[in-house]
């Protein structure tokens, strides 16, 4: 059932300048806004956990580029870049890291828990693999509408020995609901290389049990991603069957900035040759030398991406935190 | 008014909230071409259909998340547990995401779902099957949880459930679906949640007891009632929230106070009741308040052993002439 | 990996009238048995749930033959056919389903959870799926220690879309526990079809998502159950290898005796029609056809059988009640 | 005696009972290659080897299932959940077959094993990953429950929990692991389960609070004695079989109890708590016993509401002050 893509010949297909901008500004933003949040940890001025997303950008922005706002993505704690892809304001985003009033989720949720109803981003999810049964949900929800959204949702390969991985994808097969399963296989669960985790660890295949599409992709090129999708979502609207796709990425940072060498469990060289295939340095060479972008706007795409992150941190800052009363509101929803 | 059973109430609570509104429907084991393992969705396949009455596989946890994403999107899932104890294979998803997804979000996304299936004691099932399962949900913040008593309950507080903003865990018990009841044709009739209610009026001792023991306590009350003990009985019907005032009203009013549970004592909800009763009541207590609780063991199979295991009307009553023949403090 | 297997043929090698006595003599037993406690039911000296084996004892007696008594066997809420082809008393068993002192776990276990140390029977669990991490868990063990016993696991179609299936199978299949998972396909979970459940209805495959030798067998014929089963024993025993064991078989009762009919979910013609195929007519034609058995040696295993199940009954009716004190008992073990 | 960590002692306990019995084992995600998400394990699998100190993919139930079938053969596993806000999705296995098999089998089989980790409040983790887990545990008939609040009290009591045949669960915490303490490091040190410990005599009002809590209650204490206030502080240790003699013993002679609980207050732990204590020790006590608990809300993530979140110094010694000025009934 699987189809082994060929992204260079097909992903050219349909590039132009407008898009390339798009992809390669959406792709540096999160990169940006990461590197700047790390600094904001390092500071003190973000608490708690945090996951950053450099090195797998390509995957939730080549995903995301082939989605309608009002089709849904949810995902685990390593989110903020799915968060940002899909639209959300990425001072309200900071601010939520901050844990400031002006949050996304009134500073209540903070780095894993992102949530963003007013672009279907449904969050944010710290247990693994229990968002994937809620994405599952969400299928059920657009069939039972009648609707032809489609849920997209990120998951680790951590999350694939998880029993909820294995009920999601026999519920969302047999019930043929519209999701998209984009699990993004960064070779490592904190410091529990797939290897040691999966009996199986051609992630992709396990599709073929559910007798559901499924197919891997290199996740390091935004356009062989959009591609891929693209067909899943394609199958996802027209009648709701579902996709298992394995987007084979690499996280060039610890697994969160408390384990920030992640040495313990690869080697320097290892992540060294990954960083060669670093997904905008890839992207960008490739938008040049096709000519949908010149240099100049590539450079006026980083510096818009700068101004909008330095404003990000700067409405964090200046952001109050949530008044003590809010401790007791949202608990229940007051009819 | 009509005569039905605990049963029947159910499913017509069910049905009448699914003609109201088409974003409710009915998840789980065997709801649909079995009509319910305890026939309590007898008739709803044939009058909604397999989408709005779905049969699941066994994956408590799966489908209980279908609901909890379905819900987060707009639908109003009831989800069925063929019994509540494999609500615990189901326990993450409700507790982390069901009860704090409206709390994480700062208020975005609510979860309007249900979660309902028989639980308590039941007969000769032993111990996987036969247990208290309260315990495990009247803790967490974000959640409501129920336990109705009586047919006109099942109807009403189910209706509340279902058209309840929040999760609502909602536990009925094999022991009383087939106990029939007076219970109101009208489809707007519904029964608050957080609302406890006077079983019985007394004035010598307040006791606290739902569900089956519900039942007992009442037998006790009429007995006693010979020996010129005059017992109030108060159902809390809601655990969470739980209607503190009522219960408080009547102990200031007979000074003595027996809780009823069936589930095993130590830190049961008998604990939390008996908590706040000595909170808010201390200086009108006349003795302590005691609690009658089921054994602090699992539940045994044998007939003899499990009688023994739940407390008995005797067991209660002995209780409740220990609080009375207590001298005031 | 699966090996689609050949029983006619193969199955008939190594048979001798010893083998052949006690592959009828247990699964006549087996019947017998529940038949008698089919009617203790009835006259309420049985309570709670009643769940017949009745149609499926070739796979328990077939699987069992080919084990050694250090071997462990574990199993669902369905196991009066597995605890007794591993060896416990009749008498014992029964006495444990009228819930009297002296049954397998002092009339405190009942139907679904018999337990036997004496045979290493390891239960009786009613939670579907749970506990075949436990048997993983009897195969870590065994692998721990270095010994050569295999722990087989019996579990029913309804299990497999459970999310502990999946971990178990990953487990297993990772570190190479020797365990033989034998899922008994009766094609019904209480009143849900297979179809009904799982996207992939030929369950042995799912072993191919571990990279895990797995195969369908025709769990009516207790030769080619031994067979198979012989096989996936002798791998454990070799390297730990586990095997995923899909054995085709069929409830002829209801799914416990509160569903007597069991006719809302499949029609009376399919129940007839797999009551030909009856494990028990089956081997005992085959066996005087190939004179591994004599009329005589048949009737002489029925009227044994017969006895023995008869003394059964009178024991667990002679036995008293537990004492009341034994309702504290066992709660904890005292050192 | 030696002053080491938290952290230290609970590896040294696991080394020197794993030295001992060639029977224990540790399993979990991370505790070999890793060290442990909070380097509880150093140095295990160097010393040990990978078939003894066993890295997990993420399967809670699954590895949690696991250690439990291989204690029904023989093995005495000790199963690491990284944090226990994980344990839910594993607690079908400890609550109906860890914490039943040796009743069900009728004392066939017994299940010795710990499951063990870090819960309760932590810094800015959020609803999910920061939350009081005993409540999940502590009703269960079957299971042992361990709060260990100091270093000492960690080495002692995972030793006693790893030497006793019924499954404990043992539960640190994230804010402890870096206190230090003396620490016996006699190999045969080891402190019995279900023993509460005196922290600090007094004579005014009996405190109950363990982990975090306990040493806010002792900085109450301290601040309290200025003001004439004698505060006897009472530490639980194992939360079943609670200790239920010493705490009364305690209330008996100060006649007052405050009872401290780090996570939400409804049906939480101290609900248990007052509720013995005014059954045993009615007629001794001069005023409610009051408690002072985590809000009723799922832990939100910003610092200023996280920190309201929890009881402070400040609110348990108002409490005390509110017990002892109440004027005796
Ligand atoms: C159920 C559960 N178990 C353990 C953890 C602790 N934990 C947080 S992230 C993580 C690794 C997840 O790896 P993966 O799914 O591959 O995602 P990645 O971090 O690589 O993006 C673990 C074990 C958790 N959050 N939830
Ligand atoms: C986790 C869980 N969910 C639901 C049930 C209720 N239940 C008991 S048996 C059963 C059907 C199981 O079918 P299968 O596994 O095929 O075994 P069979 O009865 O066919 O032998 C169900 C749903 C249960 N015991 N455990
Ligand atoms: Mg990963
Ligand atoms: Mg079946």
């Amino acid at each position: 059932m699987a189809q082994r893509t060929e992204s260079r010949r097909a992903a050219a297909d349909g590039v132009d300048s407008a898009l390339a901008r798009r992809l390669l500004y959406d792709m540096v933003l999160i990169r940006r806004f990461e590197e700047k949040a790390a600094e904001a940890y390092a500071l003190g001025k973000i608490g708690g956990f945090l996951h950053l997303y450099i090195g797998e950008e390509a995957v939730a922005v080549g995903a995301t580029s082939v989605l309608r706002p009002d089709d849904y993505a949810i995902a685990a704690y390593r989110e903020h870049g799915h968060c940002l892809a899909k639209g959300s304001d990425p001072r309200r985003v900071m601010a939520e890291l901050f844990g400031r009033r002006d949050g996304l989720c009134k500073g209540k949720g903070g780095s894993m828990h992102l949530f963003d109803r007013s672009v279907n981003f449904l969050g944010g999810h710290a247990i693994v693999g229990a968002h994937l049964p809620l994405a599952a949900g969400v299928g059920f929800a657009i069939k039972y509408r009648g609707g032809d959204q489609v849920c997209v949702c990120y998951f680790g390969d951590g999350a694939v020995p998880q029993g909820e991985f294995h009920e999601a994808m026999n519920l969302s097969a047999l019930w043929k609901l519209p999701v998209v399963w984009i699990c993004e296989n960064n070779r490592y669960a904190m410091g529990t290389a797939v290897e040691r985790a999966l009996a199986q660890t051609e992630i992709w295949k396990f599709g073929q049990a559910y007798r559901m599409p499924c197919e891997p992709v290199d996740g390091m090129d935004v356009l062989a991603v959009r591609e891929v999708v693209g067909r899943a979502v394609a199958r996802a609207r027209q009648d709701g069957t579902p996709t298992l796709i394995e987007a084979r990425t690499y996280r060039f940072r610890g697994h969160s900035m408390r384990d920030p060498a992640g040495a313990i469990y690869r080697t320097k060289e290892e992540v060294e040759r990954e960083r060669q295939r670093d997904p905008i340095l890839l992207f960008r060479e490739r938008a040049l030398r096709a000519g949908w972008l010149t240099d100049d706007e590539v450079r006026a795409i980083e510096k818009d991406v700068n101004d909008a992150v330095d404003e990000a941190v700067a409405f964090a800052d200046a952001s109050p935190e949530p008044p003590v009363e809010w401790l007791m509101t949202d608990v229940y929803k007051e009819d | 008014m009509a005569v039905m059973t605990y049963r029947e109430a159910l499913n017509l609570a069910l049905r009448e909230e699914m003609r109201r509104d088409p974003s409710v429907f009915i998840i789980g084991e065997e709801v649909g071409l079995y009509e319910g393992a305890y026939k309590v969705t007898q008739g709803l396949l044939k009058e909604f259909g397999p989408q709005r009455v779905v049969d699941t596989p066994i994956a408590e946890s799966g489908f209980t998340g279908v609901g909890i994403g379905a819900a987060m999107v707009g639908l109003r899932p009831v989800v069925e547990m063929m019994t509540f104890n494999f609500a615990l294979l189901a326990l993450d998803q409700i507790v982390n995401s069901a009860a704090k997804i409206h709390y994480m979000s700062g208020g975005q996304y609510h979860i309007p779902i249900v979660v309902r299936g028989p639980g308590g004691p039941a007969h000769q099932l032993a111990a996987q099957h036969s247990q208290s399962m309260e315990v495990y949900f009247y803790h967490v913040p974000g959640l409501k949880v129920v336990r109705p008593s009586t047919p006109m309950d099942a109807k009403g507080l189910l209706k509340a459930a279902i058209r309840d903003d929040n999760p609502v865990i909602f536990i009925e018990s094999e022991t009383l679906y087939s106990v029939k009841g007076e219970v109101p044709e009208d489809p707007d009739f519904v029964i608050p949640l957080g609302q406890a209610v006077v079983r019985r009026e007394g004035r010598d001792v307040t006791v606290v007891a739902y569900m089956g023991m519900l039942y007992r306590a009442l037998e006790a009350a009429e007995a006693l009632d010979k020996e010129g003990i005059s017992v109030e009985v108060v159902d809390p019907r809601t655990l969470r929230p739980m209607d503190i005032d009522t219960i408080i009203r009547s102990v200031r009013k007979t000074n003595r106070a027996v809780v009823v549970e069936a589930g095993a004592g130590f830190a049961g909800m008998g604990s939390e009741i008996a908590a706040f009763i000595q909170e808010h009541a201390f200086d009108d207590l006349d003795a302590p308040v005691e609690r009658v609780t089921g054994a602090n063991a699992p539940m045994p199979y044998a007939r003899n052993l499990e009688r023994a295991k739940t407390p008995s009307t005797e067991r209660i009553a002995d209780a409740i002439r220990r609080v009375c023949y207590a001298k005031g403090a």
